[in-house]
């Protein structure tokens, strides 16, 4: 997760925006909950504080989506992106988020593509993919250079192709979303 | 025949120097080119052991390491008694820290000439036995552990003597402190307690661990010298009474030291990567009494009443070195 | 580094600013104490000190200081009776360094060299010596060492005295007697053979002689009757001795007995041995544990086959046989008759019953005075009751032997010295006396003494041949460097290496040490850790 | 060259770029990203010869540099929170001996309760050891902080403490200008150490010193510490010619131009201030802060001419004198004695507790309402507080605190609220 809101900060800067990431400190084994943040801004970011109101949430395990207030200080114009085989429906979202705008809403198997591409279910570089796609505010080429900056060589290349994929998965998700709208 | 004859010298090779002998035969300190790593003018007590165990190391390291060798120094009577401003005793580059670092400060001087590429100089450590058995002890295992090239002396007169005669890891049993008084039904150190650091040092694996005495210098620089030889971490023991801590004449320093010996309460050997590979026999054997008559601090032992007791589980720990580490000639 | 940080950084070996000394209360000294073995000396040698030369090989400088007290080292090599070994501190750590086999070691080492002793320039004074003895030799030599020109008047054939007459050849070999004899000689002292003395006054006047040492020597023998026993056939020690030195075997016939527990009785004994008689028996007054001779002579002569008899009194005697009377010691260690008696063959009997000097001739010199005994009155300087007559030797009261008489004569020649320059001699002080529990023993490796080669059994009951051989040039060196040099410093650089404030300076090597009293805080180390005992603490004058 | 970075690798690159020859390393969370990225570095031989050693505490790793340094090495370490206090007695060695040390300090709460998170406990308990602390506002001024560090120390032979927020900072990605070896060089001379362990020409380091000299010594120290206020100010016109950017100095204003009420404070809340001085001006309340970035030694000349024509002071710290309240107050208190104005301390952000820009505005608000009690601690739970002194009062033994609290707010370990 930590790792995600890096990469994430790193494409935002290769895209010539400023970028804060930082995570939630808790003295975190490997496996248990944690929260990590990022800013992104067109000038210099220089407060420190939490972020209570994001634009964006991205949930890697929604088997927490019912024990903690993942959704609190969310905009009205935010952005929710969620790891699941289930839809939002079956995550009985769907009417919770309907504050949200149409096709700001995504839920996608995040994990499988990693362990398609990368034989382990590692979820974040496919979520960032699917961010990219979701929110448009990074662009795919960034993600992927953020990428390859990070694992140089094949597991570079496995995580970009899962990116991709994520990419192509979430943009249709959505266009499908406006167009159930649409009808 | 030479060797054969020096078994018939006046005095064999234990005294210091004696014409009689070749240059090679005769120790650092009758030369009259010895550093005085420790020189005059220093504010040790009349017959301090210390003093003299520290001179006798430093002077043999010096010579056998040409000359380049730097010496870190723990808190305690040896840094007190030769380093008050504005004058110190010290003839070679010596440094003092804390009471619990020497070691650790020691493995720094060694990094940094490593780093400078200066690995022609000896780097020493030295403290008490407060200082290395006790608050150091941390920073000892570290260096051992790390095996950083760096050989550590320890001048042990079991106690706290700077801070005037409290008892430490390496006090004795049954011996007398201002914390373990000779008073109640036990008195004295109680039985039991206590660590043996050149086993622990061993412990480590190291290259070379050896325990000395300031009462046989011949074996005493010869062990001095074999250690300089040696890479890595490397740590002598060496046992120097303390009048003042002691109750013993400070004529006696030597006589008690050498008593230690004979007696089999302080053993003397050498053990390489953890193994005893050598011990000095024991000369003439004495009973442990000779030994604890010539200190106030087993007054209490001697009596009237004598704590017979008492004194036969000292002899049964003399006894016992004298079996674990063959010191019948 | 010149801006050293303030106060924490500081200059080297800077507390040579702070005298430590005045912390003192007890302050080292170096002393050179009398070892034992130089205080047991009846001649007075400095053993320690001819053993130190000995100890690094430097044998010429060794005999040149042994010679300092004893012009005749290679005699008293073999016939002195060493009580220094007997005082040897050695003694009680393994075994008394065997002194005497060392110093006939340096004796036969200078015979064989021809080394030479100095003398100073001559004063042209004139001594004269009666008797060329041991006694008389010594006076002689020490005297020409000290430049005054001696006549010795010797009344025998030979010089030599006792050590002619009175010792055996086996314990004595002649040509060694004439070595050392003649290196006295060499130094310009003439020896008049044949010449007795009978009237002091006019042979002093005639010679013009600014001093006389008397040195005669005892060769007149008690002698007792026996009851029945044909007085041809009883001889008498000294005369016996003198016979054989020469050419004449004097008739004993097959069985003889020797009366005396002396060590002469002995001497006597075991000659009789070599001239080949039947067992020889030792018949004495009281038992073995009282017998004058020395217990180690009683052995050897009892190797020998010397059989003794001991309690026995020779009550009197017929044709063949002695009658003897058993006698038993009282409370006093006193022989008691008993009343018992029995017999035992003998063809002769020699008596060795002591032998007195024969000083009658000089009664008429007035203010000497002659005791009843035939010994002469001296006073401490060896002068007799007449100015400028010293004496010594067996002439004089007191224990009788070779060696005393050397010592003595070395006494009065430095008395006679000074009477002749008109000044007084004083013996120099002291530190006193090194005794054992001044030594620190740790220090010194055991060491056995090493054993001189004795002759076989066979060859000594059939000849004269010295019984005891001497050491070869290891062995000396071995056992001289066994010497713990009592009392005295051997530069083993101990106290300068025991030293917590090095405040002894070291003066080189072989070239011993100085306190530095600057720092010395008297804490006692480098007295205690002195193997020799050669440092004492001293209360600090304040 | 301009990297998107997380604070620790960046201060690991720059070190680098600072050629020690000495570095030691004992694990405490947060200071730890840096030296595992500085032992792979050293172990690349990226640093030629520099040793990389790894001790047994805190403690034998100040003491090793201590060494090092006496022998003219190099030296480098980091730390936090407990680690700090563990080595405590080598901090004030360090300084007493004049070895130019320079250590990060990732600032740390202290325990007990025993908390990982940020606040400045840790550099606050030993700022009296005779070290000169320099505080980073943002990881582009860490990384600049440690290029001066090393060169301010050099130059006095004191040693520094650079210290940036702990996991604000060190864990924090952000845009960094790296300079490259080569710069760094220029500006970074090698050691020149004014004392030395030489076998060639031996001296007595760190004699026992009486009475006598032992308040000399000290003023000396002191006096070092009043040369370093002339120096940094040098050392950092000299950085911002050489490397063209402003960064670290004693003390630096913002929006104070026209100020009546100034904010004050040091470390990575500087940025969050800033924002809401802006956004107070843009509601034309005349506030503007002032960053101190020497706290020791503490620049009061010059925060005094900052300070003039101000009316109010609200200094914002993120550390509490137990049973007294500001610290860094305090200071700023003696700075302005003889000025009869208000100087409030506001207690924010202990154990690594979040400081919002509302919270901050509404404080400042506050206090220029002449609301503020003091000492006056942001964002304080005032409901857990009453019922757990209302509980001590019924309970006699009431047990551990913090857990007890916990319990009855019943957070969730890792969540930051």
């Amino acid at each position: 997760m930590v790792t995600a809101a890096e990469l994430l900060a790193v494409a935002a800067f290769s895209d010539g925006k400023y970028a804060q990431a930082f995570p939630s400190f808790g003295s975190e084994r490997m496996g248990a909950p944690v929260m990590a943040f990022c800013r992104i801004d067109d000038t210099t970011i220089r407060t420190r504080d939490a972020v209570t109101c994001p634009d964006v949430v991205i949930v890697q395990d929604a088997t927490l989506l019912h024990q903690v207030d993942l959704f609190a200080g969310l905009t009205l114009r935010g952005f929710v992106l969620i790891n699941s085989t289930r839809s939002l429906n079956a995550l009985h979202l769907e009417e919770f988020l309907s504050a949200l705008p149409v096709g700001h809403v995504c839920a996608f198997p995040a994990s499988d593509l990693g362990l398609k591409y990368l034989k382990r279910p590692l979820a974040n570089a496919p979520l960032l993919g699917g961010f990219a796609a979701l929110t448009g505010l990074i662009r795919l080429a960034s993600v992927e250079s953020a990428i390859r900056q990070r694992f140089p060589g094949e597991i570079g290349e496995a995580n970009v192709a899962s990116v991709r994929e994520a990419y192509d998965h979430v943009t249709a998700l959505t266009a499908e979303q406006q167009g159930i709208l649409r009808r | 025949m030479s060797t054969e004859r020096i078994k018939f010298y006046q005095t064999g090779t234990f005294t210091a120097g004696n014409r009689l002998l070749d240059e090679a035969t005769r120790t650092v300190q009758s030369r009259v080119d010895r550093t005085n790593s420790l020189n005059s003018g220093h504010r040790a007590c009349q017959g301090c052991g210390e003093a003299l165990g520290a001179r006798y190391a430093l002077d043999a390291a010096m010579r056998a390491s040409r000359n380049q060798l730097i010496a870190v120094n723990a808190t305690g009577c040896l840094e007190v008694f030769s380093s008050p401003y504005p004058e110190s005793s010290w003839q070679i580059p010596w440094m003092h820290s804390l009471f619990g670092n020497a070691p650790a400060v020691a493995s720094g001087v060694a990094a940094a000439l490593r780093a400078k590429g200066r690995d022609e100089v000896t780097v020493i450590a030295q403290g008490g036995d407060g200082a290395t058995v006790d608050i150091g002890f941390g920073c000892l295992s570290g260096m051992f552990e790390r095996n950083d090239d760096v050989l550590y002396f320890c001048y042990d007169n079991e106690a706290y003597m700077n801070t005037g005669i409290q008892r430490s890891g390496s006090t004795p049993p049954f011996a007398r402190t201002n914390t373990t008084q000779a008073v109640a039904d036990h008195p004295g150190n109680p039985v039991g307690t206590g660590k043996n650091v050149p086993r622990i040092a061993m412990a480590h694996g190291i290259p070379y661990v050896a325990t000395a005495s300031v009462a046989d210098l011949h074996d005493l620089e010869r062990k001095v010298t074999t250690a300089i030889g040696v890479q890595g971490a490397r740590y002598l023991h060496i046992h120097v009474p303390c009048p003042l801590g002691w109750g013993s004449d400070p004529a006696h320093t030597m006589k008690v030291a050498r008593l230690a010996v004979e007696s089999g309460l302080f053993p003397l050997f050498e053990a390489e990567c953890g193994t005893v590979v050598r011990s000095t026999p024991i000369r003439r054997k004495v009973p442990v009494e000779r030994y604890l008559e010539l200190q106030t601090r087993f007054k209490h032992l001697l009596g009237p009443p004598q704590d017979t007791n008492a004194i036969a589980a000292i002899q049964a720990i003399a006894d016992a070195n004298i079996v674990t580490y063959g010191l019948w000639g | 580094m010149d801006h050293k940080p303030f106060a924490i950084t500081l200059d080297p070996g800077s507390s040579l600013a702070n005298h430590t000394g005045n912390w003192r209360t007890m302050r080292p000294v170096y002393a050179d104490h009398l070892p034992p073995c130089n205080q047991a000396c009846p001649a007075g040698e400095n053993i320690q000190a001819w053993l130190y030369h000995a100890e690094e090989g430097a044998y010429e400088q060794a005999w040149q200081q042994l010679m300092q007290d004893n012009p005749m080292p290679a005699i008293h090599g073999r016939v002195c009776y060493h009580p220094c070994e007997s005082a040897c501190n050695r003694g009680h750590l393994d075994e008394a360094v065997s002194i005497h086999a060392v110093e006939r070691f340096l004796g036969d080492q200078a015979i064989a060299q021809g080394w030479r002793v100095a003398c100073a320039p001559r004063t042209g004074k004139h001594v004269l010596v009666i008797g060329a003895g041991p006694g008389g030799l010594s006076t002689a030599y020490h005297l020409a060492r000290m430049g005054h020109q001696v006549t010795i008047h010797e009344a025998g054939a030979q010089a030599g005295g006792m050590m002619r007459y009175g010792i055996p050849k086996y314990r004595l070999p002649r040509e060694i007697v004439d070595a050392e004899v003649a290196r006295i000689q060499s130094m310009g002292v003439t020896i008049k053979l044949n010449s007795r003395v009978d009237d002091l006054e006019a042979t002093m006047a005639e010679g013009r002689f600014d001093g006389a040492f008397l040195a005669l020597g005892a060769h007149l023998a008690r002698r007792i009757e026996i009851p029945g026993f044909d007085a041809k056939r009883v001889l008498d020690a000294v005369t016996f001795l003198r016979d054989i030195e020469g050419a004449a075997r004097p008739k004993l016939g097959r069985r003889v007995a020797i009366y005396g527990g002396g060590n002469t009785a002995i001497d006597v004994a075991r000659s009789v041995e070599r001239l080949g008689m039947e067992p020889v028996i030792i018949i004495y007054r009281r038992d073995v544990g009282h017998a004058p001779a020395f217990a180690s002579e009683i052995t050897e002569a009892e190797e020998e086959g010397v059989r003794f008899q001991w309690l026995r009194r020779i009550a009197q005697g017929d044709a063949s046989t002695l009658t003897v009377e058993e006698m038993a010691l009282d409370e006093q260690g006193k022989p008691q008759a008993t009343g018992r008696f029995e017999t035992i063959e003998a063809d002769s009997v020699i008596l060795a019953l002591g032998q007195r000097a024969d000083t009658g001739f000089l009664r008429r010199v007035s203010g000497l005075r002659v005791r009843e005994d035939g010994t002469i009155e001296v006073d401490e300087t060896m002068m007799t009751g007449c100015p400028g007559i010293f004496a010594g030797g067996d002439m004089v009261p007191g224990e009788q032997s070779v060696t005393v008489a050397t010592g003595q004569g070395k006494k009065a020649a430095r008395h006679i010295d000074a009477y002749l320059r008109g000044t007084t001699y004083s013996k120099p002080e002291g530190h006193g006396p090194a005794t054992f529990d001044h030594l620190n023993t740790w220090y010194y490796s055991d060491a056995d003494a090493s054993k001189q080669p004795l002759l076989n059994l066979v060859r000594r009951r059939s000849s004269f041949d010295e019984i005891v051989g001497g050491l070869d040039a290891d062995n000396a060196l071995l056992e001289a460097r066994r010497c713990l040099s009592c009392g005295n410093c051997f530069n083993c650089d101990n106290c300068y290496a025991v030293c917590p404030d090095n405040a002894v300076i070291k003066l080189g090597s072989g070239k011993r040490y100085e306190f530095n009293y600057d720092y010395c805080k008297g804490c006692g180390l480098c007295a205690e850790e002195c193997p020799c005992g050669a440092i004492d603490m001293v209360k600090e004058v304040t | 060259m301009n990297v998107q970075m997380e604070g620790s690798q960046a201060v690991a690159e720059i070190l680098a770029c600072c050629r020690p020859e000495v570095i030691a390393a004992y694990p405490i969370s947060p200071q730890t990203h840096i030296v595992e990225r500085l032992s792979a570095k050293v172990a690349r031989g990226e640093i030629g010869r520099c040793q990389f050693v790894n001790v047994e505490s805190e403690f034998a790793a100040l003491s090793v540099l201590i060494g090092a340094s006496a022998s003219g090495a190099r030296t480098y370490t980091a730390t936090s929170s407990q680690g700090l206090l563990f080595m405590a007695e080598a901090v004030y060695n360090a300084a007493g001996l004049g070895l130019p040390i320079v250590m990060t300090i990732a600032n740390r709460a202290v325990g007990a309760p025993i908390n990982i998170w940020n606040d400045h406990s840790d550099s606050m308990a030993l700022r009296d050891a005779g070290w000169i602390q320099l505080f980073a506002e943002h990881n582009q001024e860490a990384i600049d902080l440690h290029i001066q560090a090393f060169r301010l120390a050099e130059a006095l032979s004191c040693p520094v403490m650079v210290c940036m927020d702990g996991y604000v900072l060190t864990h924090a990605s952000e845009p960094v200008d790296l300079p490259d070896a080569a710069h760094v060089d220029a500006y970074l001379p090698p050691y020149q150490p004014v004392q030395l362990l030489d076998p060639n020409d031996p001296v007595s380091i760190g004699a026992m010193v009486g009475p006598d000299a032992f308040a000399e010594v000290k003023y000396l120290a002191h006096h070092q510490h009043l040369r370093a206020l002339d120096l940094i100010p040098e050392l950092t016109q000299a950085f911002e010619q050489h490397f063209h950017r402003q960064s670290g100095g004693l003390c630096s204003p913002y929006r104070m131009e026209g100020a009546d009420i100034a904010v004050i404070a040091m470390g990575s809340v500087i940025g969050t201030i800033k924002d809401v001085v802006d956004e107070l001006r843009r509601a034309s309340i005349p506030v503007g802060c002032i960053k101190i970035g020497c706290y020791r030694p503490f620049p009061m000349l010059q925060l005094r001419g900052l300070l003039e024509g101000v009316s109010r002071v609200i200094v914002v710290e993120k550390d509490l004198a137990v049973g007294v309240g500001g610290i860094v107050s305090a200071d700023v208190q003696r700075t302005l004695s003889g000025r009869q104005i208000p100087v409030h301390t506001v207690i924010a952000g202990l154990g690594g507790r979040s400081i919002s820009t509302s919270s901050l505005k509404q404080m400042i608000l506050e206090a220029r309402a002449e609301r503020l009690t003091e000492p006056y601690f942001l964002d304080l739970n005032k409901t857990v507080i009453e019922q757990e002194l209302a509980r001590r009062r019924d309970i006699r033994r009431a047990g551990p605190v913090a857990e007890h609290i916990l319990r009855t707010m019943n957070v969730m370990g890792t969540k930051v609220s």
